[in-house]
């Protein structure tokens, strides 16, 4: 036991720095040679700590915070638990490897804030302990909040695509392996870069066309299908979602047309259907001025892979709201075509996502405080798809992507 | 004949710009000329000659039917039919000027919106103003005949701050270009 | 006029890049040579310009946005309107030039935000521009919001303070006429930069004295009072008023005590009087479980220089709630020692600060969404100090320091 | 006789802190040692063995009479009384952990607050977990004993982030270090 007196003593026969550490606050490290405390305490001293995460799962989402609060939440569904926070600035994008050993990041930063050299880079983040392991340098990315498919990994997890628009559109390649960028490839009129394994990538064409984006030789070969929708008049939703065990992506537009495509060297697309005449309800139209349900949000559409449904956000509205919340979300069983669910829900969500589990939960969120644009987190709801009861809410989580561990 | 024709702009731009091969060697060109220009001209466009769209009530975005002309610091004031964010005219700017010691993005979305006094449409370029703050004040979220990423400059997510020294998004304004 | 044919048929002889900014967006820099539209177009298009700012005026407040949006907001105080917003970032510090031709901000960034390098500098900028006309690197500053005394200006605006505690507390010096770091000074034990005309500096310090730091010399000499205020037991609230015409510090104390102190190379302290006994109210005790009238927020008094009163936040509570927001603004005459009004106020506002114009007017923020702690931008009020009548409402505008151009 | 006793600490560490003279160049050993060292050992301190404080209910502060010792997610536990900031125990760390990816700064400020279960008064030390963007989840602000620049180590508005790599806020967490 050291009694103050003791203390001081002590004190006067360390190194000034010590002792003024000592003395002016609990910069303890200094002391870390001395015996650790005995005797009349009733209590133990505590030592600081940094906790560690379990490896990703599939009953973890990942919420963005939106435009004003960086980061990324970690919510575990099954508990309601929050687990910790990625380092997600705002505008930056998010990559889980799928072995679940990484989180990497995408983002941007001027050296001064809002000035000195901008800088691009990929952060690499280890999955247990959230440190920062490095950064990769790229020539640049696009600038825009609550998009899947700017930065995305191949199935193996060892290559990373940054989609660039500066403004000319292309892609930045980086291996993740050897942590080093390796080259960009033009993509005239596309965005959207999806997973196409053995090939390289799949993007939507501002053609109406499908690109495939083959990777594998030295020159870089892009071809597309035929036209098979009005990039302007009637838009398929950034967010599709892909299929990797079917190599199938799902695809929704405005009107509420839905359509699936096959990937590989040469994509095929289905014939659309739409999902109001899918759940007995008129088709969508782009006319104005004629109420209707419509597909809608930043992120409206949620694939639960194993079973084939798809899960989209819908409102009552006309042509041209297709940024707006939904009050419902539509099940649509993409195999027989038909809406077999629409589960009312709360609070206008305008992005949902579900977990991959046997038993998914669907994950919503709605605009924060200052409703739409003020980009101040919004509350998330986990949701049961068979039932619509709200397991947990979790307040100002999210208003950016939503994210899952496939 | 018009080539801002609300609905033919975006497909027939994009397909020019698809159908070009490597362009990597004009982006610094680009961006120089883009960073160099002292004020911010517009294309020079004309009115619709061609078949002109139809403007009945019946044929007008919820927006449009609903939009006025008298105050530019209100979400539904016409020209705000697809912009997305803060309003410059809250924040110290005007309908085309931006807030003092931001910078306009010298390129940015544009919109095709009505105006309720004539009647008309009319091509808006949404110029960002960049390199400071979101300002965070008078957000709206137009979407009328808003686009996705494939079709960039009809997209009013993006951070349309290019050419400019910092990319920071502030504000945003609604610069009248033309008839559309 | 130009039709699209005609400007196609010229897209094709323009260089290809040109012709591309053109086709692709409405990139029209590209296009400055070419002849402004005219013809049948009823309108004519605009062109884009950048605002300017009249030079600071004395009705003008300029109010932090807190801990989560970065930024200070400008108000006309006359007019209610919203001018411009300067650059604070978080945990920035704001100085305005006494001669109104620049805004300063001391601010501190790393490279890679979260990582990289630190940096320490003060931002300038042009006050009508609000251009960035460069920035002076600094060793070091203290890293706490909502304190009016960690970086201030000489009264000729020649010269800026800086306080730094790096856990070793110092002041840096900063020439802002050639736009140079000077010095670091040392200043053990003491804190709250006050300029002191003639001699450098004050501060107060942790044994319950005020320095005097005398920088006019080769070599800085501080001098100490003796002893009048108990650091721990009963604190002065950090943001002391400056009266520079009387070259007075105005202090108020956890209890209520209120401190007059006349600078110089040697200052001198005036016996304290209790704010509370002005009002004709039990004076304030240290005793908790004492219920009373106490002074409170983080910026809880602000000084009518040249009416020589003193406006102060207070609230009902118990001892160390000094951190309390507002239900009355109790308007102080320095000189008779009499409260002379009592005003209620709504929102429990813990900032409070007041124009030096000749008919004064108050500025007070209340904590904004989520409370205290969220550091979300909470609502402003403008009052006349007369009547207490609330002149204009701010949504969302502050939370962090209110400042005023003297 | 305890070096940490509440109502002497303050005064008697600071009058030492304000004594000293050039202490420049201790500065870089001192920044030293708190980085390299991986563990964060407290402070030996001993019980009060003086004259002890008033505890009786009307000498506690209205945080500790109202304070509780079973959630340490909530503003109002025990150890609460003078934390600022968000709780790190809301966040995926602990009442004396940092989340994943926080680095806790080796340097604190620090409170004295009474457990309502013995009615004794302990040293907190309110260790900020630095180096990730604010939380800001469970924003609690606790004022017993709190104080201003002047007396550093006792403020707790000041970001408590040195010899980590980064100085970003993230949470604090209220970490026992003995019998006050």
């Amino acid at each position: 036991m050291k009694s103050a007196v003791h203390f001081r003593n002590l004190g006067t026969r360390l190194p000034a720095a010590i002792r003024l550490a000592c003395t002016t606050m609990l910069g303890a490290t200094a002391l870390a040679a001395m015996p650790a405390m005995a005797g009349t305490a009733s209590v133990e001293p505590e030592e600081s700590s940094v906790a560690t995460l379990a490896p990703p799962k599939p009953n973890w989402v990942y919420l963005q915070r939106g435009f004003v609060l960086p980061g990324t939440a970690i919510y575990d569904t099954a508990d309601g638990k929050y687990l910790a926070q990625i380092e997600t600035p705002i505008l930056g994008d998010l990559a889980i490897d799928p072995a679940g050993k990484y989180y990497y990041v995408a983002e941007t930063a001027w050296t001064r804030r809002l000035h000195g050299t901008r800088q691009d880079y990929i952060s690499v983040y280890d999955a247990t302990t959230l440190k920062l392991e490095g950064d990769i340098d790229i020539p640049g990315r696009i600038l825009v909040g609550s998009r899947e498919h700017n930065f995305i990994l191949s199935d193996d997890g060892k290559t990373g695509y940054i989609y660039d628009f500066s403004p000319i559109s292309s892609i930045n390649v980086v291996d993740l392996v050897k942590r080093k960028f390796v080259r960009n490839v033009e993509l005239p009129g596309c965005a959207d870069l999806i997973p196409n394994p053995g090939v390289g990538l799949a993007a939507l064409c501002s053609d109406g066309s499908l690109a495939s984006i083959n990777l594998t030789g030295g020159k870089t070969d892009i071809t597309r299908t035929d036209p098979f929708f009005s990039a302007t008049g009637d838009p398929i939703f950034d967010n599709v979602e892909f299929d990797q065990a079917k190599d199938e992506v799902v695809m929704v537009s405005y009107t509420g047309l839905v359509y699936t495509a096959k990937l590989g060297a040469k994509p095929t697309v289905s014939t659309p259907f739409s999902i109001q005449e899918a759940a007995g309800v008129r088709k969508g139209d782009t006319k104005p001025n004629d109420v209707n349900w419509y597909p809608g949000g930043a992120q409206p559409i949620a694939l639960h892979t194993a079973s084939g449904h798809l899960f989209v956000l819908m409102h009552t509205g006309e042509y041209w709201t297709h940024k707006r919340g939904a009050s419902e979300i539509w099940d649509l069983d993409l195999a027989s075509h038909k809406v077999v669910k629409r589960l009312p829900v709360e609070g206008e969500p305008n992005v949902i996502n579900i977990t991959q589990e046997a038993k998914p939960k669907l994950i919503v969120v709605g605009e924060g405080e200052g409703g739409s644009g003020a980009g101040l987190a919004g509350d998330a709801e986990v949701l049961d798809p068979a039932t619509g009861e709200v397991k947990y809410t979790f307040k100002g989580a999210g208003s950016g992507l939503i994210q899952v561990f496939h | 004949m018009t080539i801002f024709n609300a609905d033919s702009f975006g497909e027939s731009m994009l397909r020019r710009f698809a159908g070009g091969t490597s362009r990597r060697g004009m982006l610094a060109r680009i961006g120089a000329a883009l960073v160099a220009a002292p004020v911010f001209p517009v294309l020079p466009v004309s009115r619709a000659e061609a078949a002109k769209p139809d403007r009945s009530p019946e044929a007008k975005t919820v927006f449009a039917r609903n939009a006025q002309t008298s105050d530019d610091t209100k979400c539904n004031y016409w020209r705000y039919c697809a912009i997305d964010g803060s309003l410059c005219t809250c924040s110290g700017g005007g309908i085309h000027s931006c807030p003092p010691g931001a910078e306009p993005s010298p390129v940015s979305w544009v919109g095709t919106c009505v105006n309720p006094d004539d009647g008309k449409a009319y091509l808006i370029a949404y110029r960002d103003c960049c390199g400071k703050a979101f300002v965070n004040k008078c957000n709206c979220d137009g979407s009328d005949r808003e686009t996705q990423l494939y079709t960039q400059q009809l997209n009013n997510d993006i951070i349309w701050c290019f050419g400019v020294k910092n990319k920071e998004y502030h504000c945003s304004t609604a610069v009248l270009v033309g008839a559309a």
